[in-house]
Order: structure tokens, then sequence, then C-alpha cells
């Protein structure tokens, strides 16, 4: 979909931002560039829509170079947010929205479907907000009339820069989530740009990782997490990489649905102490006949009250034990470790046991990274 | 716009030739007056209005131009036809750069009213094409004014008197114009014609002061004034009921309002003189305060003066 | 390291830059009129309205010789040598040294490098320059030869050239008093409304004050002038008045825009920390609006030297001299004499006032500058 | 407590107790004997002007703020309706017998009243009583428009009054009943001076900031060159350019048209090699390069325009005040007055969409084009007069100064204010446009605007307002410094200002500088209405 071609970027008073940048950004994938302040990581961005002229090389949009279009034609097919919004203040929300339609030359009638579509579309009643001022708003719905204006001719390219770096991280998380589904809908093609890893890890489909013009690394977040290639990515990633990989990973990718010990909360005392000894843990989890988690019963509470599981077993709320799987291996760790658990039970929503992840499995994730390491060494 | 400009510049090109044609006035052209922004010329520039209006002429007025410079320039460039000069400025102001013209002036020749027109009309008839019509015999010069009462108290009336007074050690404190006082054909004048000479003290040189600003000292006799500049025709010496002290030795230049026309609109229409002439004898010093006064002091218009003085004078029909 | 900044090196280049412009701004106005030839030698008298432009170290020796045969010396000088007036005849031309105020500003830059250590450059040298601007300036109004000189290429044919009544320095005086007496009052009158209607106590007066200061900025200023001589007399007085009133505006509207808009959280902590009102104003609001405050002074004065020059048509002496009585009377060098002094002295106050705001201000305030 | 309201009572008060309200000069030039209002003793009616200044110091210690601006209004738009209505029948009684009042010997020629200190103070209380009533109406958030009307009834009913007749027995007015019938032409000079430098300057001076803006190497170089000209007094400006403006208006047209010629082709030289090779300069040549380009391309601009400006007001002046061209001046107005309309109604009291709209729209075009080509015929009209190039043989003898340049008069008047307005217009643009957001900016450009659609779209209107104050200032200033201009034989408004000094009549001083005031005001109130007009509302509520 785009595609840098030994793309260099020389700034007229000698410096060069960009010594030839050579990468693939693929369709209906959001990538993110990231690196320090400084590395080119922008400067590639706005040499896409031509905001900036490439000095060598050439970037191809939609396989052809982008020189080949006439700037302005270029940037109308290629959706543009910036950290600082740039709403402009003296146009109504409408108007802001339908700046590129306008370009375009669509009719009225069709703008103001689309418009009141796109603030549907990022949350915000068209009602309410079609004709206020950006002033009127505060700095995350202006943040969303900035994304839906870049959506607004529904362009199958969006360059984005930093759109959530101007709010407030409770905001900006909530924005980030938003966006995701968005892009589920929508799945454009999205270069991200931003100098917050955790953001990148979030968002990015890929990563590419600049360093002083150059590209250090491109691949999956997972992959850059657990492959860093050389000592800068790994000390750009930070040294809590392997968190930040267990971020990435969703619980029921890692939980094991048949090894799970489990009894049923009518089982006998022996049953349990069977199960328990049987998966080698401490504890076996204690289900209802309709398969919602009730309880643990551990080797002491068979101890203490040999006769009935109901006496034996530790009864507790499903919310507070056990991790949903949606939720990613990170969480699950912090609640095992809040717990000293060294296994947790998965559950749906309506607290049925789905499965277990161990302590163990994680760890073998977050080590995968580090073993590495070794191999590749400094 | 740029093809307008071009269009119009184009157009105004092609005009000039046609001007070349119609430059001399046509029987029917109006006729443009203009004068000097103070009381006497703006009443001067409304007779001759209503002089030429009621003789049936079609008359614009433009009276109220500027200064001395405006109406000699627009009068040069055909702007206005006529506007009431004076010939002791036209003899000091005009022929300065023209070395000719201001050797042969010769020394008195401005305080010399017969002198002094004879040159001007003949200069201006020569180098400009303008026509100087017949002078009145009032004369619009610097002169020193006095309280009534101070005059008749010391029994002066003129400068001999005056000169004779300051030199007997009498108490003299002339409120002036820095101009006057230092022209040499100003005070320096009076001084070298009459023979006496004011000291530091007794001068109180206003810088730039007109003679409104100096007989208002004079009238309210702030820091002992007792004698004024003043100018030979103005309305508010009678307002003031003040005596100009007569120049009998000619001091000053001459200055007697004329009406000069462009050689043009004269040659096109010579009956013009005929009208004017009987009506600018008229003017004397007396009658010429009069009417300025009727507009300074009582607060005429100078359009009501002037008809006014038509009027009385019967020559109106 | 900068080798321009050593003190010495800098200075020497300056003193031969100083030789250099000395020797190439001189110009030499040859003596052609016969009559003043002859002259020389001779007891006899000089033919009258001639002004004689004479070389002499000192830039103050004009000698007039209209009317009378005395040798009067006129203008105002800088270097007080007086040379000799027929000594300076009996050369070919006459030298009219415009390289000394060259030499002087350069000799002024040479001790300014030589002089002053960096740290105190801030303070001290601009406030030096600008004297020595307007010290050079001044001699420069003082130069009559030069203004004739000039006068004299651009009029060839006018029998008037310079001003016959006052010599320009004496003018430039006028107008500098009334400039300064009316900026002094203005200053004090301005400042004290605007910082009264900025105190919560004479807040609510604030709306009433800016309204009549901007409607009073529709006053023509030579209507202002007009009005006031009828009712206060012809002279200084009314100029004076015409003059405050006038200036008034800019110095009470820049000193409430600035000390309205002080940061509240900067007073805010002034005040958690314990400061009293006075202290508040004095330490914290003046210093952080000085630069807009003086700002408004700048504009202030510079509209005063342009009414004051009004200041002619009501007696009130100035500048405006020259002008009014050359339009009156149609004698264009005068009209040119009196604007081109006019527009310096403006520019000139507009440079030293701009050299003053700038060492005035904070310096903390002028980083972000 | 209204301290405000206390201070209007306690001014008028004090000017009605301590000042002459009216001075009986015994004529126009001699000033005669001041009255106090305690003179009038005899009369109970001037009693009441006394307690109308104490009513809002009494006023002012109620406490609830709606009712005590509705009364502060009320009082005071009283005192200031009283305060000129009541000293007028005073003054008539003054004048029944005048004699009885001056000293002897008086020179009694057609008395008048002169309106004296106490009255002016009297109104200045009187305005400071209504602004604190507004002030009062405004914290209880009564709507806009009712202050409005609040503000205005008291002088808007004297305007009424003084078209009536009723104030005939003051000074100025006598003055404007004998001397006015030049007002109306000296008021139109005055209006063009302003209007043709503001527009030369707009055009001007919004291109130099605009070029400062975009370059800021030059910036600083045209910020201080206009600044400096603003330095420069007035009256020395007048004189400066006289001498310049001389020697221009006695070259021959033809000579000065091929000079013309010739720096216009130097400048198009320069100018396209700038073009073709500035990016292959270094930057200080460059640099070098840009200058030149501007200055050769504006010393012919400069003579062009001034000339060509010049002529027009000549032009202008002979089509619209000789009165020989009525039938087109009136055809003009008559357009104007169309346009006008058609605008105004097409622009807010059609539906956006209708077809009323298209169809005012283009009524509105044809409109425009007439008055544009009417006005046209009107200058080729005037062309034509033998006032305008009478005595011109031929286009050979035809020196600038036929063309209406010359050092004293309209020529170095329009170039002056014109000079005089740029500074506001360049600073302002300058500032306005550099102030914009480069991110906005920047947001521009990423959606694929052109620069002409970011700068018209996005720039301007967010300048707008910011360059619109400069208008203002520059308006208001030219019509300060238009009255300068009589001094080089402008005319305009200064010519009874001038005059005035010159006869120390306050009178006729004041004969040109109210009108000059109003027009002052109008003015800047008009440019404040358009800006709010043109201003989009979602910049306007930061600035509030």
């Amino acid at each position: 979909m785009i595609e840098f071609q030994n793309v260099v970027k020389r700034f007229p008073d000698g410096f060069t931002a960009v010594k030839g940048l050579n990468l693939k950004v693929h369709e209906g994938e959001i990538t993110v560039f990231i690196g320090p302040s400084g590395c080119g990581k922008t400067t590639s961005m706005r040499m896409v829509n031509r905001l900036l002229s490439i000095s060598e090389g050439k970037i191809l949009v939609e396989g052809r170079d982008n020189k080949d279009f006439p700037a302005e034609e270029l940037r109308r097919k290629i959706g543009y947010a910036i950290q600082q919004i740039g709403l402009f203040p003296h146009f109504t929300v409408l108007d802001n929205i339908a700046v590129v339609p306008r370009l375009l030359g669509w009719d009225e009638t069709r703008i103001r479907k689309r418009v009141d579509e796109l603030l549907d579309l990022v949350g915000l009643d068209p009602d309410v907000n079609r004709d206020k001022y950006p002033r009127q708003l505060s700095g995350g719905q202006q943040q969303r009339v900035g994304v839906a204006r870049a959506l607004g001719a529904d362009p199958p390219i969006m360059l984005m820069d930093e759109p959530f770096g101007a709010i407030d991280p409770i905001t900006r998380e909530v924005l980030q989530e938003e966006f995701l589904q968005i892009q589920k809908e929508i799945g454009k093609t999205i270069i991200f740009v931003t100098h917050d890893i955790d953001e990148a890890i979030k968002m990015g489909d890929r990563i590419a990782i600049l360093r002083d013009g150059l590209l250090e690394q491109y691949d999956t977040p997972d992959n850059i997490l657990a492959h860093p290639k050389d000592r800068f990515v790994r000390d750009f990633v930070g040294s809590d990489r392997s968190l930040k990989r267990l971020g990435l990973v969703r619980v029921h990718e890692l939980m094991d649905t048949e090894k799970v010990p489990s009894v049923r909360i009518r089982d006998t005392v022996e049953k349990a102490e069977q199960v328990i000894k049987e998966h080698n843990v401490r504890s076996a989890f204690v289900v209802d006949d309709d398969g919602e988690l009730r309880g643990w019963v551990d080797l002491d509470g068979i101890r203490h009250s040999p006769k009935s599981l109901l006496d034996a077993m530790t009864e507790a709320d499903y919310h507070e034990i056990g991790v949903r799987k949606n939720n990613t291996a990170r969480e699950a760790l912090s609640a095992m470790v809040a717990r000293s658990f060294r296994i947790t039970p998965v559950v749906d929503k309506s607290g049925r046991l789905l499965g277990s992840i161990t302590l163990k499995a994680l760890q073998d994730l977050a080590e995968q990274g580090w073993g590495d390491e070794e191999g590749n060494g400094s | 716009m740029k093809k307008f400009l071009t269009a119009l510049m184009l157009t105004a090109t092609a005009l000039f030739g046609a001007n070349a044609l119609a430059q001399a006035p046509n029987a029917g052209d109006p006729i443009v007056v203009g004068s000097k922004q103070f009381t006497e010329q703006i009443v001067l520039g409304k007779v001759i209005i209503q002089a030429l209006e009621n003789a049936g002429y079609e008359v614009i007025d433009r009276t109220n131009l500027g200064g001395t410079a405006v109406n000699r320039d627009a009068l040069e460039a055909g702007e206005i036809d006529v506007y009431p000069n004076y010939n002791g400025t036209a003899i000091s102001n005009w022929y300065r750069d023209i070395p000719w013209a201001q050797e042969a002036i010769g020394d008195g020749t401005s305080g010399d009213a017969y002198a002094s027109f004879a040159t001007v009309a003949s200069y201006d008839a020569a180098i400009y094409d303008l026509i100087w019509l017949r002078p009145a015999p009032a004369n619009n010069t610097y002169a020193l004014a006095v309280t009534r009462q101070w005059s008749e108290e010391n029994g002066i009336t003129d400068l001999v008197g005056f000169a004779e007074y300051v030199n007997n050690g009498g108490e003299v404190v002339l409120s002036t114009g820095d101009e006057f006082a230092q022209r040499p054909d100003g005070l320096p004048s009076f001084y070298t014609t009459y023979g006496f000479e004011l000291t530091e003290d007794q001068l109180i040189i206003i810088a730039g002061a007109t003679p409104a600003q100096t007989e208002q000292a004079l009238f309210e006799g702030a820091n002992g004034v007792n004698v004024a500049m003043a100018y030979g025709t103005d309305g508010a010496l009678l307002a003031y009921d003040f005596v100009v002290l007569d120049d009998p030795l000619g001091a000053q230049p001459v200055f007697q309002p004329t009406p000069v026309f462009r050689g043009e609109v004269i040659r096109a229409y010579p009956e013009i003189a005929g009208i004017l002439n009987p009506i600018f004898a008229v003017f004397d010093n007396p009658t010429l305060q009069g009417l300025n006064a009727s507009v300074e002091v009582d607060g005429l218009s100078a359009d009501d003066a002037a008809r006014a003085f038509l009027e009385e004078n019967g020559f109106l029909n | 390291m900068n080798w321009t900044r050593v003190p010495g090196v800098a200075s020497l280049l300056w003193a031969t830059l100083a030789v250099v412009l000395f020797a190439l701004a001189t110009v030499s106005v040859p003596v052609t009129d016969p009559e003043l030839r002859e002259a020389v030698g001779e007891t006899a008298s000089f033919a009258p309205d001639t002004w004689l432009p004479v070389f002499s170290l000192s830039n103050r020796t004009v000698i007039d010789m209209r009317a009378t045969n005395d040798v009067r010396v006129l203008g105002f000088g800088l270097f007080d040598a007086v040379t000799d007036a027929r000594e300076a005849l009996e050369a070919d031309t006459v030298t009219v040294t415009l390289g000394w105020f060259a030499a002087f500003m350069a000799l002024l830059e040479a001790a300014l490098a030589w002089g002053f250590r960096q740290r105190e450059e801030k303070l001290v040298r601009p406030l030096v320059r600008a004297a020595g601007i307007f010290i050079v300036i001044w001699s420069f109004y003082g130069h009559e030869p030069f203004w004739d000189w000039m006068l004299r290429g651009l009029f060839p044919t006018s029998p008037d050239l310079l001003y016959n009544t006052n010599t320009l320095v004496s003018l430039a005086s006028q107008h500098l008093e009334l400039v300064i007496v009316s900026s002094i009052l203005t200053i004090s009158i301005g400042l004290t409304l605007g910082i009264a209607v900025t105190r919560s106590t004479l807040r609510e007066f604030l709306p009433l004050v800016s309204d009549v200061v901007n409607s009073g900025q529709t006053i023509p200023t030579l209507a202002i002038i007009a009005i006031m001589a009828p009712i206060i007399g012809f002279g200084f007085w009314p100029a004076i008045v015409a003059l405050i009133l006038y200036g008034l505006l800019p110095i009470v509207r820049n000193t409430i825009v600035g000390l309205e808009g002080v940061d509240p959280a900067m007073i805010d902590a002034a005040k958690g920390m314990g400061m009293t009102p006075a202290q508040i104003l004095w330490q914290i609001e003046i210093p952080n609006a000085s630069s807009i405050i003086l700002a408004g002074v700048r504009t202030s004065v510079v509209i005063n030297v342009g009414t004051a020059a009004l200041g002619a048509y009501v007696g009130s002496g100035g500048l405006g001299n020259p002008i009014a009585s050359g339009l009156n009377q149609s004698i264009n060098p005068w009209v040119l004499l009196g604007a081109l002094a006019a527009a310096l002295l403006a520019i000139l106050l507009d440079y030293i006032l701009g050299r003053v705001e700038y060492v005035m201000t904070p310096k903390g305030l002028q980083i972000e500058q | 407590m209204n301290r405000i309201a206390m201070l209007g009572g306690l001014i008028a008060g004090l000017g009605f107790f301590f000042l002459p309200i009216l001075n009986l000069k015994p004529n126009r030039l001699a000033s005669g004997t001041s009255f106090n209002l305690l003179e009038f003793q005899g009369d109970d009616r001037y009693l009441m002007l006394f307690l109308l200044a104490l009513i809002p110091i009494v006023l002012s210690f109620r406490n609830d703020a709606e009712s005590r601006g509705w009364m502060l209004v009320g009082s005071g738009s009283l005192l200031f309706l009283l305060t000129l209505i009541l000293p007028a029948g005073a003054g008539a009684n003054l004048l029944l017998d005048p004699e009885a009042y001056l000293g002897e010997g008086a020179f009694i020629r057609n008395p008048r009243i002169l309106p004296s200190g106490g009255m002016v103070l009297g109104l200045l209380g009187a305005y400071v009583t209504i602004f604190a009533g507004v002030r009062d109406l405004a914290r209880a958030e009564v709507q806009m428009w009712v202050q409005a009307i609040a503000t205005w009834v008291a002088p808007l009913i004297a305007i009424g009054l003084l078209v009536n007749g009723s104030f005939d027995v003051y000074s100025i007015l006598v003055e404007f009943y004998a001397n006015g019938a030049a007002l109306e032409q000296k008021f139109v000079e005055h209006l063009m001076f302003v209007f043709i430098s503001l527009g030369v300057g707009f055009v001007v001076g919004v291109g130099l900031g605009l070029w400062a803006s975009r370059d800021e190497r030059v910036a600083p170089v045209i910020l201080y060159a206009v600044g400096i000209i603003q330095t420069i007094p007035s009256l020395a400006l007048f004189g400066v350019l006289l001498v310049p403006l001389a020697r221009l208006g006695d070259r021959a047209f033809l000579p000065t048209l091929g000079f013309f010629g010739v720096s216009l082709a130097i400048a198009l030289v320069i100018g396209v090699s700038y073009v073709l090779l500035a990016d292959r300069e270094p930057a200080r040549l460059k640099i070098v390069h840009l200058l030149a380009t501007a200055i050769t391309a504006t010393v012919p601009l400069a003579l062009f325009v001034g000339v060509f400006v010049s002529f027009l007001f000549r032009l202008a002046n002979v089509g619209f005040t000789s009165g020989a061209y009525d039938s087109t001046t009136t055809t003009i107005f008559g357009l104007l007055a169309a346009a006008l309309v058609t605008w105004i109604v097409g622009r807010w009291f059609v539906k956006p969409d209708g077809f009323l709209r298209t169809w005012l729209r283009r009524a509105n075009w044809l409109l425009s084009g007439a008055t544009t080509v009417a006005v046209i015929v009107l200058f080729v009209q005037a062309a034509g007069n033998s006032r305008v190039l009478g005595t011109v043989d031929s286009v050979s003898t035809l020196t600038i100064r036929d063309l209406g340049v010359s050092g004293i008069g309209v020529a170095p008047a329009l170039i002056a204010l014109t000079l005089y307005s740029l500074l506001p217009l360049v600073r302002n643009t300058y500032a306005g446009l550099n102030n914009v957001d480069p991110a906005i900016i920047d947001s521009g450009r990423g959606m694929g605007m052109t620069p002409s659609q970011r700068f018209f779209q996005i720039e301007l209107p967010l300048a707008f307002p910011v360059i619109m104050a400069g208008v203002r200032n520059a308006g208001v200033a030219l019509v300060g410094i238009g009255t300068v201009a009589t001094v080089i034989g402008a005319g305009g408004l200064g010519d009874f200002v001038i005059q005035g000094i010159v006869n120390t009549s306050i009178d006729q001083i004041l004969l040109g500088a109210i009108p000059a005031i109003a027009l002052a005001l109008v003015l800047d109130a008009t440019l404040r209405g358009l800006e709010g007009i043109f201003t989009s509302p979602g910049i306007k509520q930061v600035q509030s």
C-alpha cells in the first residue's frame, strides 16, 4: 500500500533527517513509527503526503510514485490527524469535518450525511455537536473531531502524528480503545507516529523503530519485544519489555482449557485431593452445576475438614479470583502476584470457568525474550 | 481591475488629443472663482461670483481653496479662472526664481502702488498669461493699530507722530507676529523710514501670530500692550474700534486687492473687466473693513455680506 | 574565541573606521561668490543676505552678515575651536566636516569597546550610545553650514535658504522643551491614572476610563491644540495642555493593558508569601508590565513630537515654525528644513526611548523575546 | 453602591456650581461676559439642573442593580438633555437685551451665546451617569440591544432637537448657518482623503504585511521602515514630500512615461532572474536579489500609483463637485444604493438556498458592474473637462503637474496619509497572519488545501479581526491627520480649524473639529460593525 524505497531527506541546513529508509506499510494495518526525538519518524510520515519533499528515493502510494500525483490531490485522499489537532477555530464542527469532502466537491446533502455518520462513529452526538465551534468542546472531544475530520472523505490511508499526545492519560486510554474499535470497522492503512512505546505496542500491528534516520527494526510488537534486534532497541523498549510483552498477549491465548484442576461442588473430598495431586498444584477450583466458579479447595482445607467438600472449600467471588479471557497476560500476572496464586482461573462474564492459566506459562512467555538475548547478545 | 485601469488610462490618453482643440473656453463654459483662505479673500471671491452671476455667467465657486501658492498654482494650471490677488504678495513671491524679473524690480517699487501694480501686471501678462484688472484703492498692508482712546489722548494718528512719541521716551508695547517683526520690508522698514526703533522690551513677538491674535492682545491689554500689528483692511479693527496709524511715506509694500484672470478667459469674455472694475473701485479701506467686519465680527456669511454690499451699491439688478 | 570581543581589537577597529569616515564624509563647497572673495582682506562690508559657511574645527561657526556687518556666531557646538573667517575665505573651498560626527560616534564606540566589560554592557552601553547619538544629532542641528549647503544644492535659485528668525538649534530646543515638559506631566498623570484604575478599590472605574481614553483618540490633534488656544491663550501652555491630553491616551491604555496582563497566579503567589499590596505593585506588577508601559510611553512621546510641531499654529515655537512660515510664504527651503529637523528629532527620540525601554525591561522578561 | 454614578453627579454638580455655563459675546470676535448658573436664580428652572446633578449621587446608594440602572439612565438622559435645553432658553433671554449685560462701550454686533465649561462638565457628568446606569443594566443581564437603546436615547433626542432648531441660539450653530455652506464640500473632501488613502494603504499595507509574514528575513526591514514613517510628525511629512513632488510635477509626461517603462523593464528583468535563479543562489545573494527586485519594482509602481491616484482624485473631484455631471453622479449614487440594498437583503433577509437569493446575487453583480461603468463614464467625462487638462496643448507639453501631482495640494496629502496608514495595517496584518497557529495551517496543508485555499479559508479569516483592528486604527488616525492636510492646501475639515485659529474663533474651530470627531467615531463604529459581521463566531468567543 505504501512503500518507502531508499528514501532520503536532507534539509536545506544540511541536516539529513532520513538516511535511506526502506519499508513497506501493509494494507489495513496500523504501522507505528517510533523512536527518540530527531529520529526522522515525523519527517518520514510527512513525506508520504508530500508535506515534505523527498530528497532521494521514492515513496509508492497504492503502487504509484507519490510524485505522480499533484500534491493537493494526493493529500486529499490521505487522512491527516496531528497532535495539536489543528481544528479550524473559525469553522463549526460540521465545517471542519466537511473540509476535504468540500475540497473534493461533494454535494451538501452527502456531506451532511457523512458528517453525522462520522460524529456517530467517534462517539459524539451529531445533533448536539454539529454546529458547535471547536473552542466550545473539551480536549477529548476536539481530538475525536480531529479523527473524524481525518476520516472525512473516507480516505484509504491515514497519517496520524501523535494524535492522542495532548490528552490526559485517562482520556487517552479511552480514545485509544475507541480508535482500535473504529479501526476494526474501517480497516484503514494507517501510519501512526508516536514516541510512547506503550502506545506503540498497544496500537500497532507493526512497529518501525527509527534511529538517526535509519530503520532499526520493523516487526510486529510481539516480535520486537521478544527479539529486540540490538541493544538500542532493547533499551528503547525498556527493561520491562517482558512485562510489556505480557501486555500484548491475551489470556485466552495462554490459558489451558484441558488440564484445569477443577472439581464440582458435589464431588467428594477425595476426588478433590486426587485432582490436586494429579495436576501437581496446591489447590483446585470448585464449580457449581452450571459451571460457575464458587471458590477453591486446597490440601490444608481438606486436612481440616476431611468430610465435606463444602466445608473444606474456600468460597470466593469469581470477580475476585478469576481473570477474563480478554484480559492481557500482564493483568493476569498482576492478579496472581496480588493473591499469591500460581494458577488462576479464567472465567466468562457470568462466572463460568473456561480454563486456567499458570504462573509457569506466563514465565515461559516472558522468558522467551531473555533467552534470545543470550543468543543474539550484545 | 487591471483591465479597467488600462482602459481608463487609454481613454484618458486619447482625450488629451481632444483637449488640445478644446482648451480655449467655449461660450457657456462656467467661470471658476477661487480664493485664499481668509475672510477678505472669501468675501472678494463671493463678490466676484455674484457680480458675474448677476451678469448672466455660469460660475463655479471654489473660494476658500487654499493658501497663496495653492491658488496661484491652480490659476496657472487652469483649475481656476480667477482669484483676488495682491500686488504686494505677487511682487515678493512670484518672480523669485526669475533672475531678470527680480533684478528689474527696483528699490521702493513695492511701496509704490502704481509701480508695483505696473510691474506685476506686466510680468504676469508676459510670463504667465495672467491679466490683472484694475486694483482696488484699498491697501491691505501691514500696519500698526492703537486704541481710539490712546490715539486721542496722545494725539497720534500716523507713524510720524508715533516715531516722535517713541523717540521722546513714550511708553510702548507692541504685539506682533514674528514675520512682520523680522521681514526687512516689515517693522525694520518702519524703523528706517520713520527713524525710530523699539527695544526688545517693547516688543511682544508671538510666533506665527495673525492680526486677529495681536489685536486681541491689544484689546485685552495683556502685558501692557498698547500697539498691535494689523492689516489695513482688518474687519476686527472696527469691532475693537482701533485706529490704524497712517503710513504717509509708504514704508510698507502696497497690497491692493485685484481680480487676476487667466488670459484665455478674459479674451473669451472681455466684458468682464467692465463688470468688475467699477465694483473694485468702490473698495477703499473703510469699505473693505466694513465688509470684512460684517463677516468676522457680525458673523454674517460671506455670501450674505457680499450680496448686501453689492445691493447697497447698486451693482445688482 | 571571538576576536572582535577583545576590547583592544574592537576599539582599534572602530578608531580606524573613525579616521576613514572622517576622511570620506567631508564636503567641500567652492567659494564662488566673487563679491565675497573680494571682501576678504578688505574691511569693506559684505553684501547683505549672505550666509557664509566657514571651515573650522567647530561646527558652530556660521557667520551671519545679513543687514549688519558684524560677525556673529550662531549655533551650538560640540567642539570649541573657532577659526578666523577671513583666513578660511582665502582658501578656494570651504569645507564642511560632516566627518566629525561619524568620527565622534566611532570614537565613542571605541571607548565603549575599550571601557566596558560585558557585565555592564546591558545597562551602560545602550544608554551611553543613545547619549552619543543625541549629542551627534544635536551638533548636526547646530551645523548650519551643512544645512545651508544642502538647501543650496536643492534650491539653487531660492533667495531664502536657512530660516531667518531663529537657529535650528534653538527651534529644536523649544521643541524639545515642549516635548519634555509635556511628557513628564503626561507620564505622571497617565501612570497614576492607569495604576489607580487597576487597583481593586477603584477597578469599577476602569471601563469608564478606557472608554473615555479610546474615544479621546478620535479627536484630531490639530483640533485639540486649536480649541485650547482661545481658552488658555497663545504660546507655550496651550500646546502643553493639548500635548498632555493627546499623549495621555497611549500611556493610560498601555498601563492598563500591561498591569491587567500580569499573570494572576504570580500575584497570588506574591500574596501567599505575605507581600503587601504596595510591594506587589512595585516588585511584581510594574516590573512585569514595564515593557508594555514603556512602549506606551514611547508612542506617547513620539506623538508629542508630532503634535508639538503643530504648536507653531498657536505660537508655541518649535520646529513647526519654519514649516508653518515656509508654507505661508511659500518658501520651500524653510519647509524642508523644519520638516527634516522635526523628522530627525522624532526618530532620535524614538531611538533613545527604545534604548531606555530595552534597559529598563527586566532581564528575565527579555529572554523569550 | 455605584461610585461611577456618584462621580458623574459630582462632575456635573461641580461644573454647574463653579464654572460659567454661558458666555455672552458682544460680537463674533470679542470675548464677553460669563454667566454662572447661579446668576439665573430668578428662574426656578435652572435650579433643576443642580437637583438633577444631585440625583445620580443619591441613586448611587441604592442596592438593586437593575432598578438603579434604569433610574440612572433616566436621570442621566434627562441631565444630558436639560443641560443642553435650559441654557439655550437662558441664552435666548440674554440675547433679548445684551446691552444690559455687557459693559458700556462694548461693540455689540450680532451678539452670540458661547457654551462654556459648566455646560461641558454637565454633559460629561451626564455621559458618566448614563455609562454608570448601562453598566448596572449589563450587570443585571439586561439584553444588549436594550442597553444600546438606553445609551443612545438621549443623544438621539438631542440630535433630533438639534435638527429641529432648538439649539440655534448657540454660537457654533450660528457659525454653521453663516459659514456652513462649505461644510458639506469640506466633509466630502475629508471623506475622500480618508477613503482613498485608506484604500491604497490597505492594498499596499496588507500586501507588505503579507510579504513580511511570509519571509522572516524581510519582515524586520518592512516593519522598521513603516515604523519610521509613523514616527515622522505629520506636519513634517507633508513638508518633506513637498520638494520631491514639486520636482516630479515639473517633469514632462512623456519622458516620465519612458522612465516608468524603462524602470519597469529593469524590474521585470531582475524579477524574472530572481524567479529563475533564486533556488540556486546562496542565501545571502538571494536576499539581496529579493530586495533588489522589490526596490526596482516599487519605484515605478509607487510613481505610477502616486500619479494615478492623484489623477483619479482630480477626476473624482471635478466629476463630483463641479456640478457639471449631475446626471451621471446621481446615476452612480442610485446604482450604488441599489447594489447595497440587494447585497444586504440577499445576505441577511433571504433564505440561504432559495431562488430569491441567487436572483438577488445576480442583480447585485449587475448593479455593481453598472456602478463601475457609471464611475468610468464619469471619469471619462471629467477627463474631457477643460478644468482638468485645459491648458495642455498636446501630449508633448503635458507635465505630471497637469495630472494633479504637485508639491502642495491634494497629491502630497494623499501620499502622506497613505504612508501614515501603513504602520497599523502592516503591523496588524503581519501579527495577525503570524499568530495563526502553525498546527492549523499544517492540518490545512495535510488535508490537501492549495496555498490559496489555505490563505483565503484559514489564514485570512483567522487574522481578520486583527487586520480589521489595524484598518480601524489607521482610519481613525487618518481622520485626525487629515485635518493637518489643510496646511498644504489640500482642503478638508482642517480648513475650518486653521481658519478658526487664525481668526481666534472657537466656533469656527469646532465647526471643523466636531464633524471630524463624528466622522472618526462613525468610521470606527462602522468598521467595528463590519468586523463583527465578518468574524466567525468561533473566534469571537475567545476575544470577549
